[in-house]
């Protein structure tokens, strides 16, 4: 090892801290490795080449220029621990989309220290806890979660040590408050609400749920995830709602990136401002400062090491600056329109979604439990439809409705595109009564087949390079 | 506007489908009182053109000064592929994987980062699918509380010495839970955490002890000898990497014989450029028997129906459990993308020239400063490209006076090690030339000359 | 070794295979006398870091001043998803398509590109595989030699008017082939070519008449009464363009009646960067009369053997004769590319919107240049985008002094127009802001104040 | 179209200088756009993704870093007309590679002001003539050419005004001094040579050559496309080469873009210095100062209306420095070792080449005239091998070969890319033996098949938008 290296440069370490024999990755020339990546690429059906995406997510167009500005030389080698006078430029983006998210929440604080949704969510419920702890209220020891939430929505205020209490939901999908007051009490320290819901319906009375709520001693968490669907047309902060969760990679047009980097705003009541997650920035005058923990003892602290998922911050205010208002609300409007649309079309097309009778938010949930072919599930549909050119997930939301397909069409889709997604459904149904096996043998035309699932468990999960 | 595809005959046709007079009316069930004006404030769209002369403007404010400051992100030479690569479509705007049919790239990629990643640590298993190193140890700390069945308390080791943001995240997250995290105080003189603190818990319930290694100070730790002692007495050991320097340090993977039960740390000096913290990723990895509680994206070679080789994502038993990366949008999939990018190009080697450049870098950046009067090395153990200096004044003057010659000198560590005095921390990496390196030394000794000298030339001769 | 992948063992076993001991036998047929040293004075390789270190420091030194020079070059913002498309690799990369089953994406991107240039032209034709707006110029006037069978006289009229280096290249090429150009004035009131200077030429052998528009002065040409002069002469028209301004102004292919028979220009306006002049491209317009004598590739739609559509490109009648753009590797396919792209995401509209930004940018730069004392319009017509100027002062002096203010106050015309005088081309385009043309301004109203003032206070009084 | 635009904008244009409708561009937003261009570029199948390139041209592997410095936003937005003040960077670079061109060379003089070959070939004749006449020696009127050389060779001596002599070549493809004897006298205005030639064989007796053209008062011009088969193993100049023209997209590593844009060098000797085109680059003391027409009076100008293909002098000049010595010479020898093992192979396997009697410099000619295939053809070949993952071009060089392929694997290629190259070669020869349809009728995986070749006369150049 240490004889390849130049100059003996590592010559000060004594040799037991260091390496016995090389790492073994592979050794290739520039062109071999990009080839092979490159290639890789290909395998890869994204929304912009093989497949549009009807995925469960608002996820609006990734801008060139979000990419191209965020990636300026500047802000790519600028250090986290930089001091504020080389900060400037970009502590001032911060600031503003601090700004903007309290423009689109109408509350008034808002935080972009989270690194993503689940952080945000997190920070949400300690929150709440901080507040209760700070009054001492220290009995209320139980969140309340719709039974519609998803699964993985229990797991922050479980690590906030409170126990989580399932709240059954009205028949159209929303909390009902006639339930709901039999659950609150003393021993309520909020609810969790999704709103739109994961159902994608309108919780309309979340002004009655934050009355009652308020009332029982308790605060309102509301994941604002699909604020993108209501962006204009309605302000969380009016409803009494008392910290929004955002997934800023939703609303605000981050790439998708295979499943990430996102990036995540919470926004606060009055009553939560002091412990908003650090750091935050400020301005005073011209000049732009952090608000750290030594600034904001309350706070509940950070969550990673430096300021969160920074560069996909500076994507998403490029994208909000170039959404504009009118965007936002166009954002809202045509991702509700799409959806409602796409959700008439299968209706027409004899096909079941849930709750036909409320209006749609940004997505429909597909049912496809009693599907007409034989033996086809709603796994088999999804498969196929890969071949038609869409990628959906299948049944992981919400985890009740186990045969049934999320859809989501953004905006920025077309009604052309919508059609065919019918049409494509249309053809699967016929497919599935006359002859059910093509479509549980789906996909055909992906760079691989159906995976074999019972071979999963033998599946290796590194190689061993020969030359390690 | 530029994002929405619809024509207005199309508005028209689709509100038309749904029997909306108008696009409002597909509001109708947003209460009336609840406004419509929620974006008042919110400022009109900008053009693209609009929006790079402000962006550059900023971008220009904040300028590119010259930067010893490591501390846990690195200013790294990326090689220009990397991203040209990781920016490809077919990998930037990829779906999340649900339908391993369509994202074999994403999947092999995720296949071939396990494997890399596993040579550099020399664990069994290692992927990539937290946030940043801070989220990586909450990860691996509670890893260590569910699978450490011998232990009970929750009590977790955690040395002075590893990075004061990577303990404060953690006891942000982990107190609720009842994990406490003891500190180990390191050595005065060393900076290293001597193993024989550890005398002092034989016998104690502990669930684990971390390790860092380089620790925040640059310093070695005596790596085997504190894991040895962990395996000795049934406490599990995480270790804290910088993977970069994997490519020249001995890998947790055989520290102490049995190596490391599991390890993490920060991805970003792989190819992740600074950007101001993030995004980052960190990784996490463990020896095979802990296998089933990895959290976050575990991606297998298989094959499909016909029996052809194909990628897929394992499901795992901890994919709900309370702390794991959720399987939804909270990847760091580029930054990992350009991570398996970065390692296939550089190679082995590549990465181990690299450490040794910024290795030496810094060791030739630590001799210039400290043949300034006054300025001298903290510690007295064998560093890795990072090392505490002491200074003869306050550490935010100086600081401040190089920063407006454009040089970021070092962090200053009184705010976290009030107790190391006037101290800073320099890391100068392979990116950073003699000149540069130069041009800081020749400004500290101007600065040190000219604030220490200032006050002498006040004292009055009759003093 | 980043480029060759070859490891010793291959090297040696490929030399066995043919036969030789050493690389060096395989030069055996070079005569020893010519020795084998010739890379002595070439620098020894330097790593990507250093490159990039090099490279950058260059860069810094050019800096990014205020450009107010257009003069056939002109800094338009590109959205950043044009390049983001063209150097996708397999653009970028793409081979000369020799196999049009496997360039598909070539193909068809050069037909649409041909349909959308064609739109802004209104020519039937119009390809893009000229090197510049020179080139292409060359190119056309070659072609109006081939196609005009009612001349032999090879002579061509071009306007003084047009840009000089394009009059220039023209010479520099065309003068051995017996091809003579012969300039017209221009109006000194309008900086136009005033038609009635035809009437000297009527029932001459005249080959063609070249028609800048907007010309060099930014001026508008009377396009319609030159070309139809042409039509009515047997003279062919041939139309020197800037493709931007096309989608407000009138197209050569209407203009005369008949519409211009060849057209030409640079095509830089449409996504391409400035990058010190190249690389850039020309194109190539004409009717569908003359398209058997059309230059460079021109692709087609056609269809494969079972009927699916096809894209391929169409082999030429001219692809061998002199002076036309060779099939190998001289296209600039990249910047077509790139061109393509930009058009499709700027649509008509947006093209115009540019086009009408620049130029009342350039109005309102007029505007403020000209209230200053002794600055003045040189040409009184209308002008698109681009106007000359008379200074008070040589203009040599002036533009330095912007210049180290990092204003590139205009292209200096007195060494291409010394009968101008003092005279100046401004161009402000979109990326011009409102602040940037106030700082110019008053950059240049004191540089004339201060320099026209210093010589009157050395006068002496008793002169 | 006025009222469309904001604010008036055109309103002091007279109208009749205006457009009268629209131009009638596709109207779409950015995604469209993206998710249409990016699935045009996923039909090509370029070299790094799809097919292995062995084409008629050396061209090494762009590195990324080429692209990227080069596209640095300072070097992007200068102005061809920038100050010299604003330009020291730019021209050193230039500067730089003319040196560079020299030292691989060994010429005394170097342009890069031709903006790719076929301006260098001009360039390089119409110095010749520029001599000639400067020296009053007007009646050589005569450029002569090896039969061997392309036919587009001749055009630039054409228009130049020569008129073009083909001279016979000897029987291993290279110039016959007893031949050119006869062909050299008074009207000898020069010789163009390629060497390595077209035919892939090094002129041996270039200096002989060299001496028997100066003999007749004539220069001699050499076309050093092929240049890096031979760099660091000798020095044009050593030969008594007057003009060598260099495409600096084949040894310099440009990107090959679908076809360009290139750049090119010309070298010349002491005695064609003055003649050298414009513009260039000359240092002065610290400073980079433009050589210009009107500092170089005597130069043959200016081809471009700038300064040629600039951007591409930045790519060339970023590779060469990280080949740097040992990487050109390496890039010579393994692009030898390459062809000749090639060569070797295909020989072994049954293969005719061309010359296989003479060194191999860095390409191949595959002889195919007499196929055993019943009517399978050499162009069937090369479609084929599409299939086989490999683009070479067919039948367009040399021009008296037509049924042969020239094969130029570039020093970047491996071992185990030409095996399999041969092995496909053989899996043809195979199919054409038993099944002569199947190569007739290739490709097979490409995005559309054989192209009908009857259909293009009728093919549509334009598309007419609908809203045009
Ligand atoms: C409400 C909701 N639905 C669905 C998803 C999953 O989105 P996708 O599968 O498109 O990544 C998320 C991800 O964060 C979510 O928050
Ligand atoms: C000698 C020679 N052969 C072949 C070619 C064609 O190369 P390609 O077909 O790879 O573009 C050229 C191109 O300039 C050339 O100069």
């Amino acid at each position: 090892m240490r004889a390849a290296l130049s100059g003996e440069d590592l010559s000060d370490l004594p040799v037991r801290f260091l390496r016995k024999s090389s790492a073994g990755l592979p050794e290739v020339t520039e062109l071999q490795a990009v080839k092979h990546y490159t290639r890789l690429s290909r395998r890869n059906l994204s929304s912009d080449t093989g497949l549009n995406s009807l995925a469960s997510c608002t996820f609006n167009y990734h801008p060139g220029a979000a990419l191209a500005l965020a990636s300026l030389p500047e802000f790519l080698v600028r250090h986290p621990e930089a001091p504020e006078g080389h900060s400037q430029g970009f502590m001032a983006c911060v600031y503003d989309l601090q700004e903007l998210i309290k423009a689109v929440t109408g509350m008034p604080g808002a935080s972009l220290a989270p690194a993503a949704g689940a952080q945000c969510e997190f920070a949400g419920i300690a929150m709440i806890k901080a507040y209760h702890d700070a009054r001492n209220d220290a009995d209320r020891t139980e969140i309340l979660i719709p039974e519609t939430a998803q699964a993985a929505a229990a797991v922050p205020a479980e690590m906030c040590g409170y126990s989580v209490r399932k709240l059954p939901v009205g028949s159209e999908g929303s909390v009902d408050v006639a339930i709901l007051e039999n659950f609150l009490g003393s021993r309520t320290a909020g609810l969790m609400l999704t709103n739109p819901s994961t159902v994608a319906v309108f919780a309309c009375n979340t002004e009655a749920i934050a009355g009652l709520v308020h009332e029982a001693g308790g605060l309102l968490n509301c994941t604002g995830d699909n604020l993108s669907a209501i962006a204009g047309k309605n302000r969380p902060d009016d409803m009494g709602i008392d910290v929004i969760t955002l997934d800023l990679h939703k609303c605000f047009c981050a790439p998708r990136g295979g499943g990430g980097p996102g990036a995540g705003a919470v926004a606060v009541s009055e009553r939560l401002l002091p412990y908003l997650p650090a750091p935050m920035v400020d301005r005073e005058g011209d000049a732009y400062t952090w608000l750290d923990e030594q600034r904001r003892p309350e706070s509940v602290g950070r969550f990673s090491a430096f300021a969160g998922n920074a560069g996909i911050l500076l994507r998403a205010y490029i994208a909000a600056l170039m959404l504009g208002r009118k965007g936002m609300r166009r954002a809202a409007e045509y991702s509700t329109m799409n959806a409602s649309y796409l959700r008439r079309q299968l209706l027409k097309s004899g096909f079941d979604a849930a709750y036909p009778e409320r209006g749609v938010a940004h997505e429909v949930i597909l049912n496809l439990c009693c599907p007409t072919g034989e033996g086809v599930a709603t796994r088999d549909y999804a498969k196929r439809l890969l071949d038609y050119g869409v990628h959906v997930p299948t049944t992981l939301l919400p985890p009740q409705a186990t045969e049934c397909l999320l859809l989501e069409p953004t905006g920025a889709e077309s009604k052309e595109m919508l059609d065919s997604f019918v049409a494509a459904m249309r053809a699967i149904r016929d497919e599935a009564e006359t002859d059910p096996d093509t479509v549980r043998g789906a996909p055909y035309t992906m760079p691989v087949g159906r995976l074999d699932e019972g071979a999963l468990v033998d599946a290796d999960l590194t190689w061993k390079p020969t030359n390690g | 506007m530029p994002f929405f595809p619809h024509t207005e005959a199309e508005v028209r046709e689709m509100l038309n489908a749904v029997g909306a007079n108008s696009i409002n009316d597909l509001f109708d069930e947003i209460p009336q009182n609840l406004g419509w004006g929620g974006l008042a404030t919110f400022p009109a769209a900008r053009s693209e053109l609009e929006v790079s002369q402000l962006m550059s403007a900023r971008a220009r404010l904040d300028g590119a000064p010259s930067c010893f400051i490591g501390a846990g992100a690195y200013d790294h030479h990326i090689p220009a592929a990397v991203w040209q690569i990781a920016t490809r479509d077919e990998f930037y705007s990829a779906c999340t994987p649900h339908h391993a049919e369509a994202n074999q790239g994403t999947l092999q990629l995720i296949y071939e980062f396990q494997s890399m990643m596993a040579a550099l640590t020399a664990m069994d298993l290692c992927n990539g699918s937290l946030h940043d190193g801070a989220s990586a140890l909450v990860a691996a700390i509670l890893m260590a509380v569910r699978v450490n069945h011998k232990s009970v308390s929750r009590r977790i080791l955690v040395p002075k010495s590893l990075h004061p943001a990577y303990r404060r995240v953690a006891d942000n997250i982990l107190h609720h839970q009842g994990i406490v995290l003891e500190q180990l105080p390191y050595d005065a003189k060393g900076g290293h955490t001597d193993p024989a603190v550890l005398q002092g818990y034989i016998g104690q319930d502990i669930t684990a002890l971390v390790i860092p290694q380089p620790n925040f100070f640059g310093v070695l730790e005596e790596a085997d000898a504190l894991a040895g002692w962990a395996q000795a007495n049934n406490v599990l050991t995480i270790a804290v990497v910088n993977p970069l320097a994997l490519s020249v340090l001995s890998p947790p993977g055989s520290w102490g014989g049995q190596g490391a039960d599991i390890c993490c740390g920060e991805g970003q000096p792989l190819g992740v450029p600074l950007s101001s913290g993030g995004p980052y990723f960190g990784f996490l990895g463990c020896r095979r028997a802990l296998l089933r509680q990895m959290p976050g994206w575990i991606a297998g070679r298989t094959r499909d129906r016909t029996g052809q080789t194909a990628y897929s994502l394992i499901p795992q038993a901890s994919d709900q459990s309370p702390g794991t990366a959720s399987i939804f949008g909270s990847q760091q999939a580029s930054a990992v993308t350009a991570a398996t990018v970065h390692m296939a190009l550089m190679g082995a080697e590549g990465l181990a020239q690299t450490a040794a450049k910024c290795h030496a870098n810094t060791r030739r950046l630590a001799e210039k400063l400290c043949s300034i009067p006054g300025v001298a090395l903290k510690f007295d153990r064998p560093v890795f490209h990072e090392q505490v200096l002491a200074l003869p004044l306050r550490a935010q003057g100086v600081l401040r006076t190089l920063a407006a010659h454009n040089i970021l000198g070092g962090l200053d560590l009184s705010r976290d090690y009030p107790e190391l005095g006037n101290a800073i921390l320099v890391c100068a990496t392979e990116r950073r030339t003699c000149e540069e390196i130069d041009s800081f030394a020749g400004k500290l000794e101007r600065a040190i000359r000219l604030q220490a000298g200032a006050p002498c030339q006040l004292q009055p001769n009759n003093w």
